[in-house]
C-alpha cells in the first residue's frame, strides 16, 4: 500500500441517513470512580468510556452517582429549561431583525449548568461562547444579558462586543472572547496564581472539540500539569464545529479527554447530556482540584442540536433533524425523566415551569427593549468608544473623540 | 466576461487555477465541503476531490505551517484564514517562516503559498470579525501583500498569487463581497453588476503585484486609498465636487510607488484613506513615502484617514468606520491647506 | 546611587518591585535557577522563592496566557520572552487577549502583565536574535510600549510598567545592556559607568511613559531616535559638527508628539532614526506624525534611517546596522534640504 | 491540603551529586516489536517502556534487532565519530575566535545517525539545530558545512545564517531555522503533500524535549494523525533545555513518547544511546509510513553532555560531568563495543578511525579557512544581502542596496 492522504469524514451528510455508529458508548453505572487523590495512571479508562449515571430507564446509577438533593436537581433543571427557553426566544427575536447575531446552546445545556451547579461561588469560570447555561446558574440578570445582546443602552460591554460575549467580574464569569480558545490556558493561569497565593478558589474553563485544534489547548494542559494548577478543563465535543465534524479535529482515532493522561493529568469522558454524570465528574475534578490535586481535563460529549449560530445553515452540510437520533439523549428531557422517576417531578410541573420560565423571559424582554435596540437605539454614548482602551485615556485618543465629535457635526 | 461579485470571483480564480495546474491545492477551515462559511470555495472540493480541497482542523498556525511544508514539496496551497482577525496564531509560521524561506536557505527552498483572508468591517461583525491588520504583514520583509477593491481585480490577483513563487496574502475586504459599497450604510446595497469591475473574463488572467491603479484621474488632490476605500474615497471626492485623482493601491508589498507619488507631485495635496487603526498603520508608510518624494510639490500637510485607534466597537460600526464624512473632512482640509 | 549597567538596572527594578509588593511574579524561559540568558533576572528565584520567579516551558504564547490568567487573579506578572525575535508565538494572546480584555469587557477585568524582551541587533545574532520588532505592537490599541536608551530609563520604565494597570511591553536593546554604543563596532567597548545615565537610583523612581526626552538641545535640526540609535544618533551629529536636538522617544505608546513636534517646529529639519526594517517601521509613523503637526516649518523633507528591508543578515550585521554613515548621510540630506 | 504551585526540578545542582533515580528504563529486548500494520491502541507499552537492543554486555537482543551487517554498523559509527570530532574541533576553533557560535551534539550522535541511516535518499528530513549527524549521513562536504560556519565566501546561506543552520535542497536536508519546533508540522506538511501526490518519499523531524511546548509540537501531532501523514516526529528528550529540566517541559508526569497515542499515532519511547534500537525504531515507523500506516512519535532518550551552545555555561545549573553517570551510556562507546564483540572492530581500528577522521576534519578546516573567515574576511558581496527577500528584487530593495552602496563610499 501506499501513503494517501486520510480524509476524515462524517458519517452522513445531507440526504443520508444520520449513523451515530461511530459513538463509543459505556453502560450507565459501569465505570469507577476512583478516589480524589487517586493518580491519573490508574484510570485510563475513564478517558476512554464514557462516565453516564442516568440509564435509559432513568435511574441513577453506580459508583459516580451524586445523590443530589430532588430540590438541587429541580434548580439544575429550571436553570436548563430556563436556558433553553432563552436561546429559543432570542433566536426569534434575531429572525426579527432585534438582534444582529446569537448562538444557541439547544441540547447541550447540562454542560455548562451541571458543571456551574458542581463548582463553588468563589471558583472563576472562563467559558466560551456556547456555555450561556454557567449565566443562568450564577444568577446573571436576564435583562443585563439581553441589553449585551441588543448593544443597547444598558450593554453591559459598552456596546464593543458581538452579541453573547458577556462577561460579571462580579459573578466571576471570565468575559468572553471572540478568538476560540484563547481562555484555556487563562484559566491555567489564573488557577496558577490561586496556587500562588494559597488560595482555595480554583478555575473551570470551557472550550469545543474543534477548538481543541488551537495552540491554547496545548499550552494549557501543558501548564496545568506542569505546575499542578487547580482548573478543570472542559471540551465540550459536540461533534460540530460550523461545518466539520470531531473527526476533522482529532476525534476520529481518540478520544479528547485521552489527552489528559498524555500530559500527566486524569482524562475524564463523560456523557454530556446527563446532567448527574456531568455534576458529579466536575465535582470530582473540582474537589481534586481544591485538595491539591492538580488539573482534570473533561470531555463532555454531547451533540449540537441547533445551527452553529444564526449565520448558519447546518442543512447544508448535515442530515436534518439527526439531532433527534443522537444517542445520548436530550439533557433537560433525561433529567425531567429521572425527577418523574424519583417522584420529584410532574409532567404538569413541567409544563407550568417552562409556561413560567417563557413568561420570564418575555417580560425580561420586554424590559430590556426598553433600554433600546441595537438598530434604533438608545444606544450607549458613542464617546464610550474611546473609553477602556487604556485605564485613562491618553492624549491621541482624546484628539480622536474630538474628531468624531466634529465629524458628526457636534 | 461574465458578471460576477467578488466572491464568485474568487472562487473563478481558484477554480482555473486548479484546472489548469494540478499542484495547487486549497486548504482552510470549512473550505471543503461546505464550501467556506462565505462560499469563496464552493463547489471546488466537488469538482476537485478531497486531496485536493482539504477541510482542517481549526489551527491557523497548523494550517500555514501545513501549507509550508506542501509548498516545498511542490504544491501551490491556498489557504483561507477565515477572518484575518484570526490570523494571528498563524503569525509565528508566517512571519518567521513562510517569509524568510527563501532568505534564509539562499533560494534553495521556498514555498509558494497563498493566504486568503476576508477583513475589514461593515458588516456587523464586532471587534473580532473586522480587523485589517495588513500593515501587521506589510512591515514584515519576504511576502507580497495585496487587497482588491472589486471583482476584476480579486480574480486577477488570485491567480496571479497563486502562480507567484513567493509567499502572498490577499486580503478580501468582505464588505465588498456582494457589492460596491460606498460607505453609507443607510442606502440600499448595490450589487456587483452596476459596476464595470463586476465585469470579469471567464478565463485566466493575471493582475500584477507592484501596480496601483488610477480609478479616476483628477487634477485638484490626489486620494490614495485600497479595499473598501477606494468607493468611499470616489463618493466623497464626487460628492465634494472636487476633480480628485483616485489612486487604488491594490498592491500593499510591493508599493507602486512611481504611480502614487507622480499622482501627488502632480495635484500637490493628498489624502491616504484605510479602514485599519490609524497609529503606525499602512496609512503612515504611504504619508512618509509620499511626503519623501512629493515634499517640494506638496502644497498641504497630506492628511490620513482611517480607523480610530481602539478596536472596532460592535454598536458603533459606522462611528468607527471612515465613512465619506471623515474623508470629506481631510479633503476640506487638504485644500485649505491646513 | 550606583553605578549599574543596564541589566543589573533591570534586576534591580524587579527586585525592588518584589520587594514592595508581593504580587509581582516573574516568569519566563530559563529566568528562575539560572536567572535568565542575559542574567536580567539573576537572584531573584533565590531571593523570593520558586512560587514567584517560574521557569516555564518553552511556549511563548503559554506564557503570556498563564500571565493573563494570573493578572486577572491579581498578580502583577512579568514575562520575559529570551529574543523578541521569538514573541510572534504569543502574537494572539498579546494582539487579542492581553490588549483588548480591558475593553472588550468594559473595564471589569484587566491583566498588569508586563512583558519584557531583549530587541535589536550588534551582537552577532543573526536574524533570528536581533529584530525589533516595535511597530508590530504600536499598531495594536492597548498595548504601552517603551524602549530604554540607558540603565536609568531602563529601571525607571521597568518599575512603571510593572505599576501599571495596561499591559506594557518593554523592548530592551541588547547591544545596550553592557554599555553605550556609538555604532562603531571596531571601537572597544565603553562600560556604562562612562555615561551619566549608568548612574542609577538604588531605590525605587519611576519614568513616566508619554514622555520623551531631550538628551542633546539643539537648533539646527532635530534627530528622532531610540534604542541604541540614540547613542548613535548623538556620535553622528557630532561627528557632522551639527548642533543637532536629539530626542530619545523612550515611550513609542503612548507617544510623546508634543516633545517630537516642539522641535521639529523649531528647528524645520528632521531626521528619524531606528534599528526596524524601514518599510511600514515605526519610523513611518513618526514621519507622518511630524510632517501633519510642523508642515508649515519644514525646510526639507523628514528623513528616515532604519534597517534594509531584508532579515537582519549574521555575517553583514554592520552593513545592515544603521550605524553613523547613514546617519550622516541623512543628516546631509536634510541639511541641504534634498 | 490546599493548592500549591508545583515546580519541577532537575534532581541535583551544582555541587549535589547526580542522581538519574528518575529515568524509567526497560531491560534491553524486553519490548515487543508490533507489526508494521498494527494498531497504535496495542502498544501503549512502548510508549512508556523503553525499546532497547544493545544489552549492558553490548550484544543485540529481543525482537527490536535490526540485523544489519557489520559493514553498515561500520558506516553507522564512522558517521558518529566524525560528528563528534568535527563538534570537537568546530568547538576549539570557536574559541579561537573564528566562529562567532557552535553548538555540539556530543552524546547525542546516535539519535541523528542511526534514524538517517534508516531512512532512504529520498525521504525528507526536517531537523532541528542538533541533528548535525544527518548531515553526515548524507555526506555534505566538510567543507562547506565549515564554510557556513564561517560565513564566508563560500557560505552556502549567504551569509545569513548563525553558524550550524545548514541547508541542502539536493541532499533532500531542509534548511534549519532559529526558531524553535516550527519545523514540525511543516515535515507533516511536506508528507501531506507526499500522500497527495502519490509519492512513497516519507518525511522525518526532529525537535528537542523542551521545543515541544510550542504550539507547533500540537499541530504536527494533530494534522498528522487527522490526515495520515507519513512522517515521523522525533523527539529528543537529552533531558535539558539550556537551564530547565525536562520536567518544566512535561516529562515529569509522562513520557513525551505518550503523547503519540493521545492523538492516536503510535508513540515509541527509544533507548537515543543504542544505534540499533534508534535504527530499528525509525526503520519500523518508515516502513509503516511507507506503506500508508500514517505517522509515529519518537522520543529518544539521551543525555546533551556538552553545554546548550558555545554562549552557555552548563556548570551554573546542573552538576559538572554528571553526563559521565548517565545511565545510557555514550552511543559512540556503546556500538564500539558492539562491533567488537561481532569480532568486527577493535581499539587500534577505532583509535585510528577517530585519527583519520581526525585528520580529515583538519585538512578540511584548513581548506575551509582558505574561503576566508567572518572576520577576517573574504566574505560574500554585500549587495547578495538583498538578493532572495523575493524571487526577483523589487525596486524598494534596489533602492535600498543603491543606498547602500553609496554609504560605503562606493
Ligand atoms: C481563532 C479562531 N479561528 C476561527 C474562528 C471562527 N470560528 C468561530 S466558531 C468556530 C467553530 C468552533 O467549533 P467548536 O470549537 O467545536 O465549538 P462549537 O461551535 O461546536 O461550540 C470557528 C471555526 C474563531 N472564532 N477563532
Ligand atoms: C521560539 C523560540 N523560543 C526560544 C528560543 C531560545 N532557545 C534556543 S534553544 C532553546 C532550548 C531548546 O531546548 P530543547 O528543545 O530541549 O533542545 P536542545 O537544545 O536540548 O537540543 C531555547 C529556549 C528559540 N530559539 N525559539
Ligand atoms: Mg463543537
Ligand atoms: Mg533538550
Amino acid at each position: 500500500m501506499k501513503p494517501r492522504l486520510h480524509v476524515p469524514a462524517p458519517p452522513a451528510r445531507p440526504g443520508q441517513a444520520p449513523d451515530f455508529s461511530y459513538l463509543q458508548l459505556s453502560p450507565a453505572g459501569e465505570l469507577p470512580r476512583p478516589e480524589i487523590g487517586a493518580s491519573w495512571r490508574d484510570m485510563g479508562q475513564l478517558a476512554t468510556g464514557l462516565v453516564r449515571v442516568l440509564d435509559d430507564s432513568h435511574h441513577a446509577v453506580g459508583a459516580w452517582h451524586p445523590h443530589l438533593d430532588a430540590h438541587e436537581l429541580q434548580v439544575g433543571l429550571r436553570h436548563m429549561v430556563l436556558t433553553r427557553v432563552f436561546d429559543d426566544r432570542m433566536v426569534r427575536t434575531q429572525r426579527q431583525g432585534k438582534l444582529s447575531f446569537y448562538m444557541k446552546s439547544t441540547g447541550e445545556e447540562a454542560v455548562a449548568v451541571a458543571a456551574g451547579m458542581a463548582l463553588q461561588p468563589g471558583d472563576m469560570l472562563f467559558p466560551a461562547y456556547r456555555q450561556q447555561g454557567l449565566q443562568m446558574v450564577r444568577g446573571q440578570p436576564l435583562v443585563d444579558l439581553m441589553c449585551q445582546l441588543l448593544s443597547n443602552s444598558r450593554d453591559m460591554c459598552k456596546g464593543r462586543q458581538l452579541p453573547v460575549m458577556y462577561h460579571s467580574a462580579k459573578a466571576r464569569l471570565f468575559s468572553i472572547s471572540g478568538n476560540l480558545a484563547t481562555q484555556f490556558p487563562q484559566a491555567v493561569g489564573w488557577a496558577m496564581a490561586a496556587a500562588i497565593k494559597g488560595e482555595d478558589h480554583i478555575a473551570a474553563t470551557w472550550t469545543g472539540e474543534g477548538s481543541t485544534a488551537e495552540a491554547d489547548f496545548h499550552h494549557a494542559l501543558l501548564f496545568a500539569s506542569v505546575y499542578g494548577a487547580p482548573v478543570i478543563l472542559n471540551v465540550v465535543n459536540n461533534q460540530w464545529a460550523i461545518s466539520t465534524f470531531q473527526g476533522t479535529a482529532g476525534g476520529e482515532q481518540n478520544t479528547f479527554a485521552a489527552r489528559g493522561p498524555a500530559y500527566g493529568l486524569p482524562g475524564l469522558r463523560v456523557d454530556g447530556n446527563d446532567y448527574l454524570a456531568v455534576y458529579a465528574a466536575t465535582r470530582w475534578a473540582a474537589d481534586r482540584a481544591r485538595t491539591g490535586g492538580g488539573a482534570t481535563l473533561i470531555e463532555l460529549v454531547t451533540y449540537r442540536a441547533a445551527a452553529h449560530s444564526t449565520s448558519d445553515d447546518p442543512s447544508r452540510y448535515r442530515p436534518r433533524n439527526d439531532h433527534e437520533l443522537w444517542p445520548l439523549g436530550d439533557p433537560i428531557e433525561r433529567l425531567k425523566q429521572h425527577l418523574i422517576k424519583l417522584g420529584a417531578w410532574s409532567e404538569s410541573k413541567h409544563e407550568a415551569l417552562v409556561a413560567e420560565l417563557d413568561a420570564q423571559v418575555a417580560s425580561a424582554w420586554k424590559e430590556a427593549l426598553t433600554y433600546g435596540t441595537l438598530n434604533e437605539g438608545p444606544r450607549l454614548d458613542r464617546d464610550l468608544m474611546f473609553d477602556d482602551v487604556f485605564k485613562e485615556m491618553p492624549e491621541h485618543l482624546r484628539r480622536e473623540r474630538d474628531m468624531l465629535r466634529r465629524e458628526l457635526g457636534q | 466576461m461574465a458578471q460576477m461579485n467578488m466572491i464568485q470571483a474568487l472562487n473563478s480564480a481558484m477554480d482555473i487555477s486548479m484546472g489548469r495546474d494540478p499542484s495547487v491545492v486549497v486548504l482552510g477551515q470549512d473550505v471543503g465541503f461546505f464550501g467556506g462559511v462565505f462560499r469563496c470555495t464552493d463547489g471546488l472540493q466537488r469538482k476537485y476531490g478531497e486531496q485536493r480541497v482539504l477541510d482542517t482542523p481549526i489551527a491557523e498556525g497548523g494550517i500555514i505551517a501545513a501549507a509550508i511544508g506542501m509548498g516545498v514539496n511542490g504544491l501551490r496551497p491556498v489557504a483561507e484564514v477565515q477572518f484575518a482577525d484570526y490570523v494571528y496564531p498563524a503569525y509565528d509560521q508566517i512571519v518567521s517562516e513562510l517569509a524568510r524561506l527563501r532568505y534564509r536557505s539562499a533560494g534553495e527552498f521556498y514555498a509558494p503559498v497563498t493566504v486568503r483572508m476576508p477583513c475589514g468591517g461593515g458588516i456587523r461583525g464586532g471587534q473580532t470579525h473586522s480587523q485589517s491588520p495588513e500593515v501587521l504583514f506589510a512591515h514584515v520583509c519576504g511576502l507580497k501583500i495585496a487587497m482588491p477593491s472589486n471583482p476584476y481585480d480579486a480574480k486577477g490577483l488570485l491567480i496571479a498569487a497563486i502562480e507567484d513563487d513567493d509567499p502572498v496574502i490577499l486580503f478580501e475586504p468582505k464588505r465588498l463581497y456582494n457589492g460596491p459599497f460606498d460607505g453609507d450604510p443607510t442606502k440600499p446595497a448595490v450589487p456587483w453588476n452596476t459596476h464595470a469591475k463586476g465585469e470579469v473574463p471567464i478565463e485566466h488572467y493575471t493582475v500584477p503585484f507592484g501596480r496601483a491603479e488610477i480609478v479616476r484621474a483628477g487634477s485638484q488632490v490626489t486620494v490614495i486609498a485600497y479595499g473598501t476605500m477606494v468607493h468611499v474615497a470616489e463618493a466623497a471626492a464626487a460628492a465634494a465636487g472636487l476633480d480628485a485623482e483616485i489612486i487604488d493601491v491594490r498592491s500593499i508589498v510591493p508599493l507602486d510607488v512611481d504611480t502614487l507619488c507622480s499622482s501627488v507631485c502632480k495635484t500637490g495635496r493628498c489624502v491616504i484613506a484605510h479602514e485599519a487603526t490609524r497609529f503606525a498603520g499602512f496609512g503612515a508608510e504611504l504619508a512618509a513615502t509620499v511626503m519623501e518624494h512629493c515634499f517640494w510639490n506638496l502644497e498641504a500637510p497630506i492628511q490620513r484617514v482611517a480607523g480610530w485607534d481602539t478596536p472596532y466597537p460592535h454598536a458603533f460600526e459606522w462611528e468607527y468606520f471612515p465613512g465619506q464624512a471623515r474623508v470629506a473632512m481631510a479633503l476640506k482640509a487638504v485644500m485649505e491647506g491646513r
